[in-house]
């Protein structure tokens, strides 16, 4: 089956971005197709580089991309939320006079239509928040 | 089309007095994160109709301790039949 | 391009305290957008957002009140409010500034039913 | 030593039931942000104490078109009335 | 240097599902580090933080009833546990990692009354 | 009276940090101190110089930098909070190889010491979020 995953919920603030990158690699690890990752709200901050955490913790952003990365999902970040939480790739840093990159290259910064031509092209919709 | 509803909240913030009334004979309710707290206490999920079928997430469990606290009207399920689940039915609705 | 699919948003939360009320109307708006079939639902603190003479100037912050007033402009038809949680918190849809047309739970239990994927924030 | 309390979240998600256990005679609740709501319905407040002081964030209730609909027993008050009341009593507890 | 303050921590989030539940602990074991007079308040869904058993490797965060223990190694000598919220959830002082002294509502606002500052997470 | 102000919430996905602020200019109006402000939490974003809203809103990170400079406030982001959301000023981003400074030159970061020092320099604390 086809699944597209929502992401509504920033990293360690709540569980629920860690719940919905292992039901991510559960899904593909069952043969099913992940169309799109798609991080809403204050889930554009699982796409952060900047993000660092102890020695000791895994980095919820670095296993994403490394989930991403490994099995060439399409991950986007809504750019609405992006841009007032400072999730920035090099476009718009350079639009907004800011000399800072703070979205890893595994994830594309684009609009809402993102979201809907997921919900169109897939069997399942599975929303963590 | 059958309906499976995911509950993260626990009972004092969760939405599932409100879910509890919408779904249907049929229909799955899965809990997880603190949404498993709702699973200690038959009395918390007493409205939900009785053809309604009730999983809480293993992991969530056992991350707090209570993997061996939960009402038997409740299945513990792993990950995996999380996604099996999600494929049995129809569409799934997160109340968050 | 896939068949036209039912989008369902369950819209729960009051304005202002969050943003979760904005973002779940960001999704409807994109949706109509792409030319999908969309119901709109209020439902438990959602029907705050539906009070006339809201003016959110005074908290710095944009009046969602007259952002709903879209819904109909984007084209999105079915517009619903759940009776129980208006009539819990006192409210009656003379108070309501668009005709959002009361549910019951039933009703709102078939229009689940019948949506390919629901939203709720 | 009195305490004023701010209450913050609607009454769903709020915690009006626990804080109205804890209040004092002497103590103030302060309602601001979706915390307004509980101020509509007189049912809502009807567990505090009688000499416990009730207020409202005025511009709370005006952003959310209710500034005709508070009930009697809750003084609608400005930021600066807001600054006063946090020097008048000891302490300010936030529930959030 | 001001005189040591008397602070009031009311924990009243689960554990896991936010993040809150650490940053209270957080600010709690500071305050003792910086030798304040600390009251640690399990009040709520902070009472589910107390439960034995707990290992949170299964969701990749850390156990947070590991870190409850460092309370005592601070210092924080008074931890308490409001009874209405154990009760209302069916547990008993026996289900908790913790010595936690079960107080009364009325014994807690005793605790709020004498507190200098109060923080509430 | 001596104030310190204790902020939780990220700013726009919660009304908090809004009212902090206000409430933060109304102390100063009437010729109270704050003895510090100090950012918890998802607060720290309340600190992000990344962050880009629309034209037509009020930038409530510009708005704190603002008072803060103005009024001369000491103004504290909790390190453990600030690294975790990607909350960076120069030392740190050097510390962890990172090549960008994310945090606004009107706030420090600093351990939860400042926040102790601050309940017990203070009269007055009070925390929105």
């Amino acid at each position: 089956m086809k699944f597209s995953v929502v992401i509504h919920a920033a990293p360690y603030s709540a569980q629920a971005a860690h719940s919905a990158l292992r039901f991510s690699r559960e899904v593909l690890a069952q043969g099913h197709e992940i169309y799109r990752l798609f991080f809403f709200g204050d889930g554009v901050h699982n796409a952060s580089r900047l993000a660092v955490v102890p020695q000791d913790e895994a980095s919820l952003q670095a296993d994403w991309e490394d989930l991403i990365t490994e099995q060439k999902l399409d991950s986007v970040v809504c750019v609405t939320s992006a841009l007032r939480r400072g999730i920035l790739n090099a476009t718009e840093a350079k639009r907004h006079e800011l000399d800072a990159v703070s979205i890893r290259d595994s994830s594309e910064i684009a609009g809402l239509g993102q979201l809907i031509d997921a919900v169109t092209h897939s069997d399942r919709v599975v929303n963590f928040g | 089309m059958s309906c499976l509803h995911l509950i993260n909240r626990s009972p004092v913030q969760g939405a599932l007095p409100v879910c509890s009334t919408l779904v249907r004979g049929g229909d799955g309710v899965l809990f997880i994160e603190d949404g498993i707290y709702h699973c200690l206490q038959a009395e918390l999920i007493s409205n939900l109709p009785p053809d309604v079928e009730l999983y809480c997430l293993r992991e969530d469990l056992l991350a707090r301790g209570v993997g061996s606290r939960v009402t038997e009207t409740v299945e513990s399920i792993n990950y995996s039949r999380f996604v099996e689940l999600c494929c049995e039915f129809d569409k799934v609705v997160s109340w968050f | 391009m896939p068949q036209k699919k039912i989008l369902t948003f369950l819209s729960r939360s009051a304005p202002y305290g969050s943003d979760h009320a904005q973002l779940c109307l960001d999704m409807a708006l994109a949706s109509a957008v792409f030319e999908q079939q969309v119901n709109y639902v209020f439902l438990d603190d959602g029907i705050y957002q539906l009070l006339k003479d809201q003016n959110a100037e005074s908290i710095g912050a944009k009046t969602l009140g007259n952002a709903l007033e879209t819904l109909e402009l984007y084209g999105i038809e079915t517009v619903l409010v759940d009776a129980v949680s208006l009539a819990q918190r006192g409210f009656s849809t003379a108070d309501l500034l668009l005709p959002a047309q009361p549910v019951s739970r039933a009703e709102l239990s078939a229009v689940l039913r019948d949506s390919d994927a629901v939203f709720n924030l």
